[in-house]
């Protein structure tokens, strides 16, 4: 799950982690009038599950209230990357001495989470890491021990090693601890500060903060869950999990139903392998219950974009009769204008295969030839 | 014999009384695995189907049976602690089938697991199955046949998808072993590679990879430098697109990491014939047996 | 550092025990205003660092608030194993259907905190433990894992192994798991609940709440060092503990001042051994501060039942002269009174020496002789 | 050659530029102890008198000289967490001389050494020396001896009181190790023991408990099953009242548990004549040599 800027702030701060002030607001009104709060210049930020914001125009400084509506008006209702923006976080502008990146990151190959950190902040840090590796220190941390605080002190030392930087290196220090707790309260696999700067007062403050939570831990951290913000996902991807499916729209024609994610996966290179484009991935899981085929077809079929639907199920815990009783209410239950084509194939194969053919349905068995009639069928 | 599990493979099934633990209980019985005990913590004492001991603890069921795998079907919030209790139980292999553990329970288990010489399958898997012997998870035994053939996967029904073009190529299969589709999971790529090179009764393997993190890479350069038997593979996801997670919370492209372009490369660099589709992991391992 | 039970009771409700309510009162008056706003049968408890305070007469149950009014009168003011009462815990008399312990512990022979529980409780647990050990459970902690969920759940099963009872035995396992919390949040060496009561309700209490706290740990536990209550310790010993000495207060009559513990410990064997008492165990530590020597030998003389002065010096970091220095400036700033021997080796050992003579202090230089002839002098 | 020390130790002083550190840094390098690096973090790159380099971790000073042994001056809240730096660090040896280091502390330290295959001494201790040869802590470098006995003893100087009488009476010693009077140490009176009966140049033991705990009746046991060198003992605070703690984090006698009454007579059970006062440690020590 992705969470917004200002809802990672948040997190921060209340593990005590020094975040300069912010509003959020929906509005170029209340933008104008955390902007007088703040009585200073502000930054009005774009709040989108999408990165690259700032090279997309959604982060912009204004000197005045006025001019800080103005620039809200600009960016609320503007499009990254296929987000709309529907909130904005007004802050304080810092004067930034120097800016750097600190992150904890699950790292897969590692087995491990990792705390990595670069003086070279601001920018995106896959880029410093192209460019310019010996600019990030990056430590292991074991999760029975946590952040050593020789570890945190040498992250620390690294980002600011002059002499006479002793106190920011303690600050960041001490802040690294903090971020892990918060990566560790949250449930995240991703929690980063970019940029870590050092403000004309000498101070280390959080400016930016960038969470991402592990979706299976979501059910023992319900104030996370609580974050969770339904606008800025697409409806249809909020309805599948809703329905116990797994969905992710795409841009093609072919609508596909699968059991599993492999699968599903296999059964769209499979379509574009055979010259289609599928329009969503979409596995219904291990259980068989009709009532998620139905949802899943009604998902399919909500996207004007589908011309053709295609089942494919190998049935293994997933019996293939419910899957064709799904099919089956379904299919009475709204009128469906555009082919389907099935692949069913497993447990309880004969059951599933008479229940559709007593409805006019009718089955193949194997998986390339169903992917290729669906795709024919797609036009 | 066998890949992990065998013959002498005496099971716990954690979770038996459960919906889900309770259905497999009974197939991998009918399998012919020798299922010697289930665990319900509360339920101790009454017998599961008239026939497997039911006990509360994995201690209780390991002292008074002499079990030497478990297998999980508890629910995600209690999936890790039943790994850590069986681990501390002196079970040695631990097949995890839940879905939804959480990354951090996996992050803490797997160093338990390191310390006790134990060894975790899952989380997130179909478990393992030796065709004709034994079978540990929820993999069907109805589609394998006895045969030549190593199978790993990071997928389940893909997984049936390629057994079940092999078992009909003629092709039967010397061990299926589904390590998962979660970012951590215990058996990667490498250590059931290992196993297949070493294991007699295996000829060639298949690899069923999918997009996200670096296993595929770091198998297909483990391929090249350390086996002698041919190696076929398949990659899912080749249409999927960047940062978004399909379906398995380990299948998802971060940045420019995970790509299916990048593993596939990787699998021709290394002598790892790959299969445009799942019907040609037939094609490719029968032309190399 | 020992804390109070109405302190440990509220360490553990903060960490979500079940607690019933209590109120701390000083007064007879305030426990019959506390007795009112209960509105039941309550019981008045002894606030004090020593146990046994039931066989001392220091817990009674009260049906009015006139008689709690009443006891709580002889309470207060009592002397419980040399301890005086000054407040006592005014809580609801619950209805309590079983008893349980559950505790845990610093296990110094396994190098682990171990959890202990056993369903004979309300009476002494080490007798539990001589007498029916088959009662107690008890497992091991990993600190790098924490308590086990399933280790937990074992435990809860032990207290209430019965089918009907699976309720309570997931609270107290859930109990359990907050008590860890609580023991490590506080640094403890020991938390106890005995008894862990079921109610008439069926539901699992904590009543009575033990904490040990390692004094190490309170350096970065100020709220834990909050709760110190002065009064109920030896005024020496908090005075000694402010000069960072380290000091008990004994029975005899010879008065020992010595640098490091097991030198102490051994000096006390010995003023025994040769038919003294020793009035104190007294450690001026490693380094070498004349002020320390001049606040340890007031705290000796401070005791009048001290009748004979011993310094047994060992200098190793300790520095003779500067003990010597300290000797001199106590003797120069108050009337002594007493005999002093003093036994004076290592570093700088002649220094010190020296120093004494000019004031007319003979030094031994051996240990034995200087214990025999401070016993001597001691009469 | 030594107990955990001897000449081909190359020690780390952590804490170096602090008050004790450099105090006995160089007391430990006119003694002739390898002080090969000292580490103060954010004090890399100065020389400590002019003399030893100093590094800003201990993995950098491990790196640039080999050290294999470290000791901690650091302030208690820092000590374990030195300890953790130095085995992350490789070091083999880590000796805590640090007071007042919490016992959970402790708790989380030692697995992390077991793991590493490190040892751990103190905390709380005085540390060890091998007279003539190396001197690792602070134990006073003049008043030992070379010779054939072996000390081991939870205190400070108490110690040296023992030492001392040896030293005069005579007999010099082959090692002197302080485990530390805490109630959770990392190496104890058996792993000492251990070393001494291994090692060629020790002929005799004394052994100086003191109340709280059981290590001494582990270690009387120790000696009657495993020891053909004699054993001598002492054990400090029988006159202390119980449930006190006596200076020592560790000396409290807790219940009925651990008071030197129980001690002594655990020591006489197995072997190990006991002084009824600290010199005639030597005098029962000399008997057997």
């Amino acid at each position: 799950m992705n969470i917004h800027e200002y809802q990672a702030r948040a997190i921060l701060r209340d593990h005590g982690i020094p975040v300069p002030e912010g509003f959020v607001a929906e509005t170029p009104g209340e933008v104008r009038r955390a902007a007088e709060e703040i009585g200073a210049q502000v930054v009005v930020k774009a709040q989108v599950h999408a990165g690259g914001r700032g090279k997309a125009g959604g982060v912009k400084l204004a000197s005045t209230p006025a001019e800080a509506q103005e620039l809200a008006g600009a960016i609320l209702g503007m499009e990254i990357k296929g987000h709309a923006v529907r909130k904005v976080l007004v802050g304080p502008a810092e004067t930034i001495a120097s800016e750097a990146y600190v992150g904890i990151v699950l790292d897969r190959a590692q087995q491990a989470d990792a705390v990595m950190v670069s003086p070279a902040g601001g920018v995106d840090i896959e880029e410093v890491a192209a460019t310019n590796p010996a600019a990030i220190m990056t430590r292991r941390i074991d999760p029975r021990y946590g952040l050593f605080d020789h570890q945190a002190g040498e992250l620390g030392r690294f980002l600011y090693p002059e002499a006479e930087k002793a106190k920011q290196a303690r600050s960041a220090a001490a802040i690294l601890q903090k971020l892990y707790e918060a990566y560790l309260g949250s449930g995240a696999t991703l929690a980063e500060i970019n940029p870590l700067i050092v403000n004309g007062a000498g101070e280390v403050l959080a400016i930016d903060a960038k969470m991402n939570i592990d979706d299976n831990a979501l059910f023992r951290l319900p104030q996370i869950e609580a974050l969770r913000d339904p606008e800025a996902e697409d409806p249809a991807e909020t309805a599948a999990r809703a329905a116990g499916l797994s969905y992710v729209r795409l841009d093609g024609n072919i609508g596909c139903c699968v059991n599993g994610a492999g699968l599903a996966m296999a059964t769209m290179d499979l379509v574009k392998h055979y010259g289609g484009e599928p329009a969503n991935f979409l596995d219904i899981g291990g259980s068989s219950n009709p009532a998620k085929v139905v949802a899943a077809l009604e998902l399919i079929t909500a996207d004007s974009a589908v011309s053709s639907v295609l089942f494919n199920i190998f049935g293994g815990i997933t019996r293939c009769d419910d899957v064709a009783r799904g099919i089956v209410q379904a299919t009475d239950s709204f009128d469906l204008q555009i082919p389907i084509t099935i692949r069913l194939t497993g447990t309880n194969q004969a059951e599933g295969l008479a229940i559709l053919a007593r409805r006019g349905f009718q089955a193949l068995s194997d998986m390339d030839g169903a992917v290729r009639a669906a795709v024919e069928l797609g036009g | 014999m066998g890949i992990f599990i065998g013959g002498d493979t005496k099971l716990i099934v954690q979770g038996i009384t459960g919906r889900d633990g309770s259905f497999h209980a009974r197939q991998m019985i009918g399998y012919g695995t020798q299922v010697v005990a289930g665990v319900t913590p509360g339920r101790g004492g009454k017998a599961f189907d008239d026939a497997v001991p039911v006990f509360d603890t994995v201690a209780e069921a390991v002292a008074e049976t002499g079990a030497n795998a478990s297998v999980v079907y508890v629910p995600a919030r209690f999936a890790a602690d039943a790994g850590f209790e069986a681990i501390s139980a002196g079970v040695e292999l631990v097949v995890i089938i839940t879905e939804g553990v959480p990354v951090a329970d996996m992050l803490r288990l797997l160093p338990y697991a390191r310390e006790h010489g134990a060894r975790i399958v899952g989380p997130n898997c179909p478990g393992l199955i030796v065709p004709g012997v034994c079978k540990v998870g929820i993999l069907p035994g109805n589609i394998v046949a006895e045969g030549p053939a190593g199978i790993v996967s990071r997928s389940g029904t893909l997984t049936y998808e390629v057994i079940d073009c092999l078992t009909k190529a003629g092709i039967g299969q010397s061990a299926c072993v589904g390590i998962g589709g979660d970012p951590i999971v215990g058996t990667s790529f490498v250590d059931c590679l290992e196993a297949f090179e070493n294991d007699p009764r295996t000829a060639a393997v298949a690899l069923i990879g999918e997009i996200g993190g670096t296993d595929e890479q770091v198998a297909a350069e483990y391929v090249s430098k350390h086996m002698t038997k041919p190696v076929v593979g398949f990659i899912a996801g080749r249409s999927a697109p960047p940062g978004r997670r399909m379906g398995h919370a380990g299948a998802i492209i971060s940045g420019a990491e995970g790509t299916a372009a990048e593993k596939v490369r990787s699998f021709q660099e290394n002598g790892i014939a790959v299969a445009e589709r799942p019907v040609e992991v037939a094609d490719l391992l029968g032309a190399r047996l």
